[in-house]
């Protein structure tokens, strides 16, 4: 209605609106979200492809016997843990407090150390190698998929604390947090069917 | 929170002169000149004309190819090329019009273009990631090109099926070309389907409640939910393909554990919703069309929407009737029968909705409208064939035959191509500010509805007659050699159709018309600013009392004031009832995105070679990445002291 | 101008290594089929000129030491020499070459025969074969770029693929004087 | 109405599943034609409908007419119609959905009552056809690319593949099944009457996928027993000194890498058997019409006619190759 000109036009003021808005009332979580459906479902289809070469195969786990549970278990501790820090920066986050931000994104990035560590310790112990069955390929992309998201949030929540001890502390920063925060939900919660199709899965399935 | 709400209010005399607000807009939100501003350009007009202009460079290319398989199979047990090329020909032919075509016009680069003036923002939301998407497209199609010519094109069929395109049957790099050109569009799809859905969600213009959202914006909206569910199928299969081939895994490798058929359904969860990621943006832009050239709202808008989310819901359900032949369980063979045949159901609903439309409009045959009606009869006839090929004993006798090849024609062709150019012709006005002339287009119109019936209708007829799919010739006493050569003389109009249309473009780019803001009387909001649009889209942003918002616009529809001018700042709304909720500032231009796109692309052509590649390329596109999103201080300064923070409730 | 002029010096050798790489000669002329150690008495199709520089070309096409695989099975060379690990006759996937580790003299060893077991398979096997063959054998031991060599194949995996396998450098070779190709 | 469509030329042949030769091709035949029935109506009426609706509705002239209010009555009546039409579209899907179930149930239905199984195989590019024997496993006969059945008898093909995925179709008599490697497919087949029906590779698989046909063929007991007795035979010792001399090319030349001749020292199953090659119609999986012309200009130089074919070129002497041929025509 560019062209529209009366003597007086009725206007929609929005100045009084919040310039930094969190959750559903912002766009940057709502495209988290989305590439998290997107991941989501990647994992869902990998795990899917799991249960299916399983209902191909006569023996499982083929020729080798499940892995070793201590360094998995240990791990999602660990993730479990890693939650408190990471929900008490993100209600921080959410009233613009500087420091507690900084404080537990520090936190987190150490539990992430923490926690790609162990990985390795992991993937040193898996039960097989990728290139042995389609059992040990299946198992190797899972963890592999898991691995690049958990080292990529990682990258970010780093890239971000270096943010906030920067001059560039602003609201979408504490936005961008709160975002890091839920992203690293999403790494929490997908790996645990991971761990359970990978760990629990052929002690369940074994025959 | 209250006192953060917008409110109404009376304008009493004009702030600033709409000029000075227009110059002020213009120099916030005009692409950045130059050689090097080309590449920082940000703005969803933009990218979407690339978009559209690259997507139809590939749909020429691949037109091409087709006409050199046409010449190929025109004479039996001929020797025009050998069966080495022809493979390459027709696996480029379907890899291109699928992923570099079809896809990347249908669904990228029209809602890329349009979407964001469709619902009256400013700006798609992600513009960088848009940017980079675009890039990340080109760069994938070029790349295809580039070894296609150094006769290293994918010749394995679009599908690439293992264990034909796995290690042990496809030796050289063809199939993992295939593998990472599926990367690069299934990443770039990906994106846009992202931002597609938070502009739909969460940037439409006040008032534009979910049951005003323009059925074209809901089709869209639609297939970016099925790009992001169904392509990660394709993600996970082509992925498998090109790590047994590369890394030596073993998912599809029967001998120890693989499985054949684990591709099958995989590529088939995502390959059967794409046919309706490329089908359905083609019934949103009919129900655009139809509206407009009927001169009225569409009819049964709730059912026109709900039959696009029905379609979404059920391609999911289908994937197997593509593979009917390998010898599934007979029960599971019922149920994709009955799911083939349901989703017929809203095709069909669709189709009534649109002829009780026309039956009861007032109808104007431009040359938009001509396409449109040409949709009709030939999606109709495809649509017919696709119940042969559910049915399970018919399809036994009809898959992989012509018959398939004259199904998919019709319902693609039809559903998409025929729309596509409606869509071309309807809002070349907006992109160009330029008439398109209706006898040209009239004349390219009929060329290409005939040449296409005369080349692809006898192949119903080859197909029940026996002649097998995906074959480099055929033997001379089978009786296919006359119909063939039919279709190879009707490609010649098909091409002279296509040809016009180009003309007609650019004759009209040289000295068409000037279009005027609203050529056709439509209602989107999109011809309610100036065509071509203004680098920040509207002046005033709108505010929507209707579905089709210009036709049911109150005589005095209020406009949205107070938002900061001086920098990129939009308006969000909410995803239901689109009240006004925050203001957000987007990004400005910038070469990162290219940057990144650059660096993925060298990764994903590494890592064909050398598989640590990936790693070894993670690191610089971390560095790009951060480039991209590291801010700099002035706008941090200046967003930090007008910071208005929201209230928690 | 300059600019494109130096592109195309980059892109040029970039498109010969393509093209080679994805070559499919599927009819070799009547020299290059007819049988290696056999001789040459030919009315059927007009001869060609011999091709000297078919060894190179054989090793550069991923293709061809894809059909040197495969005859390397049908043949059944994995009789005697297994997946490259050897059995009854010496591994070939290793660094030591009793005969030589050339393309030509791989290619006279598989014609000639040796003592101690190798038969000869002079008239037995296309000539075009044998180099197909033979360049198949040097990539056993990594001697191939690693995007000509073969991949994984679908059986049981004796060992890594070829085309992952670490270069053997050539050791302890027979430097006995042995004839190259024939023609 | 089953006549009328199977009756238009260009519509019957050895390749058609408009022509059926077997009882399952027929069942298939019934359902196709009824859906083609149903839709052809149905596009007609709609066309007919979209036509009558463009040209009552046209308005002509260059201007745009300001568009229409939205009148509640129309949309009613409208509304009742277009839900009508969906109820019909329904009610006709249930209909062509129910009658494919009873297809496929029927189809099925006849592979209990198989008594005879032939074991196929896929192979880059050719068909190794064996017809199993577990009672006395010395008397298999395995050829290639030449299915013969006993017309009446219901018989179970039994498929996979030894390479890539290939799709076993002879339309004139059933629908078609993949042969996948890891896997075994059966399809049951049935031919009325003697005679011969052509089939084809139905799945891309590679360079020749064109080339890779095969052929049923159809005969009366007895002449089945008499061609299967016949193909239990080893070959038999030439007779003529240039028959002689052909096995003794055959065996000195690369011939002998690929193929097997029972009762000579050729044994090798890369290629096709030939122990009785002269007795099949047709050479390279239904390439080209079995004869001496074809034969000659087949082995010297495969690669000419099927381009990436497994059979390498054997240029020899013309004498050889007539010789050869001459032995290899002894072989029926």
């Amino acid at each position: 209605m560019a062209e529209r000109d009366l003597a007086q036009r009725r206007l929609l003021d929005v100045s009084p609106l919040p310039s930094v808005t969190f959750a559903t009332r912002s766009i940057t979580w709502w495209g988290t979200l989305g590439m998290m459906v997107i991941e989501g479902s990647v994992f869902a289809l990998a795990l899917a492809a799991y249960f299916y070469l399983h209902s191909r195969a006569d023996t499982w786990p083929p020729g080798v016997l499940p892995p070793e549970l201590f360094w998995g278990t240990l791990n999602t501790a660990i993730f479990l843990l890693s939650v408190i820090p990471t929900e008490w920066y993100r209600r921080r986050a959410r009233r613009g407090d500087t420091t507690s931000v900084q404080i537990g994104m520090i936190l987190s990035i150490l539990f992430g150390l923490t926690i790609i560590f162990v990985r390795y310790k992991e993937m040193l112990h898996l039960n097989t190698d990728w290139t042995q069955t389609a059992y040990g390929s299946i198992v190797w992309l899972i963890m592999g998929l898991h691995i690049t998201h958990l080292i990529t949030d990682w990258v970010d929540s780093v890239v971000l604390t270096a943010l906030f001890f920067s001059p560039h502390v602003e609201g979408k920063r504490f936005v961008d947090a709160e975002e890091n925060a839920s992203y690293w939900y999403f790494v929490v919660i997908t790996w645990i069917p991971i761990y359970l199709v990978i760990y629990w899965a052929p002690r369940w399935l074994r025959s | 929170m209250s006192d953060q709400r917008a409110q109404l209010v009376l304008e009493t005399e004009p702030a600033e002169s709409a000029e000075i607000r227009a110059e002020r807009l213009a120099r916030v939100w005009t692409e950045p000149s130059g050689f090097l501003g080309w590449f920082r350009a940000v703005h969803h007009t933009t990218i979407g004309k690339r978009y559209i202009v690259t997507a139809f460079i590939f749909f020429l290319a691949a037109g091409l190819l087709a006409g050199a398989m046409r010449l190929q199979l025109a004479f039996p047990e001929a020797h025009i090329m050998g069966p080495d090329l022809y493979n390459q020909i027709f696996t480029m032919h379907g890899s291109v019009m699928m992923f570099l075509f079809a896809v990347p016009m249908m669904f990228e680069g029209l809602s890329v273009y349009l979407v964001p003036l469709m619902v009256g923002t400013r700006n798609i939301a992600f513009p960088r990631l848009n940017a980079y998407s675009y890039y990340l497209y080109v760069f994938g199609g070029v790349t295809l090109f580039a070894f296609f010519f150094v006769n290293s094109g994918p010749d394995r069929g679009w599908f690439a099926y293992v264990p034909l395109s796995g290690p042990d049957y496809a030796p050289g790099k063809r199939a993992d070309i295939w593998a990472q050109l599926i990367t690069f569009t299934e990443v770039s799809a990906l994106a846009v389907a992202v931002e597609i859905v938070v502009t739909a969600f969460k940037l439409r213009a006040p008032g534009m409640s979910l049951n005003r959202i323009p059925i074209f914006v809901w089709g869209q909206v639609v297939t970016a939910f099925m790009v992001i569910f169904a392509m990660p199928g394709v993600v996970i299969a082509s992925t498998m393909l090109l790590l047994d081939r590369t890394a030596s895994t073993q998912f599809y490798n029967p001998a120890v554990g693989g499985d054949v058929l684990l591709y099958q359904h995989l590529f088939w969860w995502f390959g059967h919703p794409e046919v309706y990621i490329i089908f359905l943006p083609g019934t949103a832009i009919v129900s655009t069309i139809v509206a407009t050239f009927s001169r009225r709202h569409v009819f049964g808008y709730l059912a026109l929407v709900l039959s696009l989310i029905a379609t979404g819901f059920i391609a999911f359900g289908l994937w197997v009737h593509h593979m009917f032949a390998t010898g599934i369980p007979q029960m599971s063979e019922s149920f994709f029968t009955a799911a083939s045949m349901m989703i017929a159901i809203p095709a069909g609903t669709q189709i009534f909705c649109w002829i009780a439309t026309v039956a009861t409009g007032k109808i104007v045959l431009k040359s938009p409208m001509l396409w449109v009606l040409g949709f009709f009869f030939v999606f109709i006839i495809g649509g017919m064939t696709g119940i042969f090929v559910a049915s399970v004993p018919v399809d036994l006798q009809v898959h992989d035959t012509y018959f398939v090849v004259a199904h998919f024609h019709y319902v693609l062709i039809g559903g998409a191509v025929f729309p596509l150019f409606g869509a071309l012709a309807y809002w070349f006005p907006k992109i160009t500010g330029r008439m398109l002339s209706e006898t040209l287009g009239v004349w390219s119109f009929w060329l290409f509805a005939i040449g296409f019936n005369i080349t692809f209708f006898p192949m119903h007829i080859l197909g029940l007659r026996g002649m097998p799919r995906r074959v480099y010739t055929y033997p001379a006493g089978a009786g296919w050699t006359v119909l063939n050569q039919i279709e190879s003389c009707g490609y010649i109009l098909l091409f002279l159709g296509v040809l016009l249309f180009l003309l007609n473009v650019w004759h009209s780019l040289q000295r068409g018309a000037v279009a005027p803001a609203n050529p056709w009387g439509a209602g989107g909001l999109e011809w309610a600013t100036s065509s071509p649009p203004v680098p920040y889209n509207f002046l005033d942003l709108p505010t929507v009392n209707g579905r089709e918002a210009l036709w049911d616009a109150a005589p005095d529809q209020p406009v949205v004031v107070g938002l900061h001018e001086d920098t990129r700042e939009i308006l969000t709304t909410r995803l239901l009832d689109a009240e006004p909720e925050g203001r957000d500032e987007f990004p400005a231009p910038s070469i990162w995105p290219f940057v990144a796109a650059v660096v993925t692309t060298i990764l994903f052509i590494g890592s064909i070679f050398r598989p640590v590649a990936v790693s070894i390329g993670a690191i610089p596109l971390a560095i790009a990445l951060i480039g991209w999103f590291w801010p700099t201080r002035r706008e941090s300064a200046r967003r930090r002291e007008r910071d208005v923070w929201q209230k928690e409730t | 101008m300059r600019l494109s002029a130096k592109l195309f010096h980059i892109l040029l050798p970039l498109i010969i290594i393509g093209c080679k790489r994805e070559q499919r000669v599927f009819d070799p002329g009547s020299t290059g089929a007819t049988p290696a150690g056999a001789t040459v008495l030919n009315e059927v199709s007009a001869g060609q000129p011999p091709t000297q520089k078919a060894p190179l070309a054989y090793q550069q096409s991923a293709y061809t030491v894809a059909e040197g695989k495969r005859l390397y099975e049908a043949y059944n060379c994995v009789g005697c020499h297994a997946q490259g690990g050897g059995a009854i006759g010496p591994a070939l996937m290793d660094s030591v070459w009793i005969y030589g580790s050339s393309l030509e003299q791989i290619h006279s060893t598989i014609v000639q025969g040796r003592p101690n077991g190798m038969p000869s398979f002079a008239g037995k096997i296309p000539d075009y074969q044998v180099w197909e063959i033979a360049a198949y054998v040097r990539s056993m031991s990594g001697l191939l770029p690693s995007d000509v060599a073969p991949s994984r194949s679908d059986h049981m995996q004796a060992s890594l693929p070829e085309s992952a396998r670490q270069k053997e450098h050539p050791e302890q070779e027979n430097q006995q004087p042995v004839e190259g190709p024939k023609q | 109405m089953i006549a009328f469509l199977s009756d238009v030329p260009g519509f019957s042949g050895p390749q058609t599943p408009l022509e059926p030769a077997g009882p399952q091709a027929l069942q298939i035949e019934h359902t196709l034609l009824l859906i083609f029935w149903i839709t052809a109506v149905v596009t007609v009426i709609v066309f007919a409908v979209l036509t009558i609706g463009v040209l009552r509705r046209r308005v002509g002239g260059a201007g745009l007419p300001p568009p229409l209010p939205v009148d509640p009555k129309t949309e009613r009546r409208t509304t009742w119609i277009v839900g009508g039409a969906i109820g019909v579209t329904v009610v006709l899907l249930f209909v062509m959905m129910i009658s494919s179930f009873i297809a496929s149930h029927r189809t099925a239905a006849l592979a209990a009552s198989s008594t005879m199984t032939i074991n196929v195989y896929g192979h880059e590019w050719w068909w190794e056809i064996e017809y199993p024997n577990e009672a006395e496993p010395y008397r298999i006969v395995r050829t290639a690319n030449e299915i013969h059945v006993p017309a009446g008898t219901v018989i179970d093909i039994h498929g996979t593949s030894r390479d890539v995925i290939h799709s076993f179709w002879a339309p004139n008599i059933h629908g078609k099944k993949d042969l996948l490697p890891g896997y075994w497919n059966d399809l049951t087949l049935e031919v009325d009457k003697p005679g011969t029906w052509r089939g084809q590779c139905a799945e891309f698989c590679g360079l020749q996928h064109a080339h890779m046909a095969f052929q049923i063929v159809a005969q009366s007991r007895d002449d089945f027993d008499k061609w299967f007795s016949s193909q239990l035979n080893p070959a038999p010792d030439p007779q003529t000194p240039q028959t002689i001399h052909g096995r003794e090319v055959f065996l000195t030349h690369p011939c002998v890498m690929c193929h097997t001749i029972r009762g000579t020292t050729a044994s090798s199953t890369v290629g096709p058997d030939l122990t009785h090659i002269a007795s099949r119609t047709t050479i390279a999986a239904g390439t080209l019409v079995n004869n001496t012309g074809n034969l000659t200009g087949w082995i010297a130089n495969a690669q000419s006619i099927k381009p990436g074919c497994r059979m390498p070129p054997n240029p020899m002497p013309a004498s050889d190759l007539n010789d050869l041929v001459a032995y290899l025509e002894t072989l029926r």
